[in-house]
């Protein structure tokens, strides 16, 4: 069936894209607007391309999520890369923690989690092991949780005068803040108008 | 209105320019110019709402092309003692830095819409965040000495917003928490009250949340509308200082 | 060769896990221990297999790192997996500075401002904000102003291996014509020289 290439095509960049979430069959399904039997025969598809010793992937499911993972005998090569110090993958959990400690500051533990969408509780530790965060305070209510901040080391590093030196964070979403903020606006302007003639 | 949308689709005045050559259907390098000033200045009358700033640089070229008609109506100055030849340098012709300006222009123009094109077919390749270390055991994180700054960690930050985006619930409606305007104006009033009456505009926004933002925007507004606070100003582009009124208190 | 399936397979689990950090060929030599050139008989077979009607992924060579990414023609799907899509969109003043920026660096704020003939502080804030854009180095000179140049993320976001893969620029500029804008831009500069000093 020409199509059932094309799904597998589509239903492969899913899963690629989808990452350690993986998608269900239902997901799939949905995703590429197809029947769930044409998905389960893609993924048999992928995971059968997959056995080719050319290939480094394989089709998993866990807990009724698929999602694509490397084959076990390469497993080397890939901790050769994850132990790899000057990896930008292993910074990169480290620089998000600590950029949202930078610029949320002072911020508990769960809240960095909550940005982050992961549990931060190591990158959180290695940053203070390593002086650039440090404890400042606790927060109020229950559990009286630990806040964190940036140290003076942090500032060092980067090269920063102050904290006032970092650069703005915002300017990513400028336009389309200012794009639906004038959409806003105007709705807005028309309703008051409106609501403005009635009295 | 109907100008004002029109007004957005120049970058400046070179911009304009090029849009009125164009739309005249000359030749670049040889320009009428004063039926193409004539043409600037009409187009420059209907932009009068623009800022200052933006009208200097566009009155700027108002005064540019002015010049370039006036010296073009100029006699051309025969050289004395044309002792070389018979043919007698005219001096460069008053257009050409002009030209060149808009053809440089131009150059940069064009190549921002195909690298427009290039983003837009890039955009239809997805990558996917490198696989979390903190899953392998025993790597932890480590930051290299050097090499790293603040731009890193911003990246950092800005690849997180992606996967974020990525991570977001699938097929199901995210249902915005709704903070009613009702309750913000009682908050804001509670806040302002607490602080002698007065406080300033862009500190009432808490979270800087884009729902939370519309919210408090909105009712502030609502506010106003009902004589509750009033809002002053100092100068032009000071921030604003939200009032409590009086009898409100 | 055997061995270059089995390399092809340790290569695509390597690309897999590094996602959009990417890889160099001599990082993917290193990790898996093969010289070079295998490498790149490697990343060649592994694209080659990957043009199938029934694979969704291809191998990319962004900002001089090879990486896994989806093929265009699943963009759809994969934008309906995508919470927020359109990645947003460059204003016309943006893609106008940036592609100055691109095509003229290392440049100066002043002279980007020249060649649009109006004021470019903002887009280029934007710019820097969105890290398609980085400051490199200062002019010589009264002012020392800022030079400005693009980013790995500029050749990632433009789907660029380097900036030699920039499209040329379009014009009748020959040599002469070069020459001459050399010339025209030595005099602007020097103009600027003069103003600058003013502040």
């Amino acid at each position: 069936m020409e199509n059932g290439n094309l799904l597998a095509g589509q239903v492969e960049s899913l899963l690629f894209v989808a990452g350690d979430d993986g998608l269900t069959a239902k997901q799939l399904s949905e995703l590429t607007e197809s029947d769930r039997e044409a998905v389960e025969r893609a993924l048999a598809q992928i995971d059968e391309a997959c056995r080719l010793e050319g290939r480094g992937l394989r089709v998993v499911e866990l807990a009724g999520t698929f999602r694509l993972a490397t084959k076990p005998e390469h497993a080397d090569a890939v901790r050769r890369l994850l132990e790899n110090p000057t990896s930008q993958a292993l910074t990169q959990a480290s620089l998000e923690v600590l950029a949202i400690i930078a610029y949320r500051q002072p911020i508990t533990r769960v809240e960095v989690e909550e940005i982050r969408g992961v549990k931060s509780e190591r990158p959180i530790q290695t940053l203070v092991a390593r002086g650039l965060v440090k404890e400042a305070g606790r927060a109020q209510g229950t559990g009286r949780a630990i806040l964190y901040g940036t140290t003076d080391i942090f500032l060092d590093y980067f090269g920063l005068a102050s904290l006032d030196d970092l650069p703005p964070l915002a300017g990513r979403d400028d336009e389309a803040a200012d794009e639906e903020l004038d959409l806003f606006m105007t709705s807005f302007t028309e309703t008051f108008d409106e609501e403005g003639s009635e009295e | 209105m109907s100008y004002l949308v029109k007004l957005e689709a120049f970058e400046g005045p070179l911009d304009l320019l090029l849009h009125l050559i164009n739309r005249m259907e000359i030749d670049i390098y040889d320009i009428p110019m004063a039926e193409l000033t004539r043409q600037y200045i009409d187009h420059i009358h209907t932009m009068q709402v623009l800022e200052l700033n933006e009208m200097s640089e566009y009155l700027v070229m108002a005064a540019t092309l002015l010049a370039i008609k006036s010296k073009m109506l100029l006699p051309v100055h025969e050289e004395e003692a044309p002792d070389t030849d018979e043919f007698v340098e005219d001096g460069p012709d008053p257009r050409d830095e002009l030209v060149e300006r808009l053809i440089e222009y131009r150059k940069y123009k064009e190549a921002a819409a195909t690298l427009k094109e290039y983003g837009e077919e890039r955009g239809k390749s997805f990558t996917r965040q490198p696989a979390e270390p903190s899953l392998t055991e025993g790597t932890a994180a480590a930051l290299p000495e050097e090499g790293l700054n603040v731009h890193d960690m911003i990246a950092a930050f800005r690849k997180m917003m992606e996967r974020k985006k990525l991570r977001a619930p699938l097929m199901t409606r995210v249902t915005r928490q709704e903070i009613s305007i009702a309750e913000t104006m009682e908050k804001l009033v509670g806040r302002l009250g607490g602080s002698g009456g007065r406080a300033v505009f862009s500190d009432l926004f808490e979270t800087g949340e884009r729902s939370e933002l519309v919210v408090t925007f909105l009712s502030l507004l609502e506010l106003m509308k009902q004589q509750r606070i009033t809002v002053e100003q100092e100068r032009n582009f000071d921030d604003l200082t939200v009032v409590l009124r009086k009898e409100v208190l």
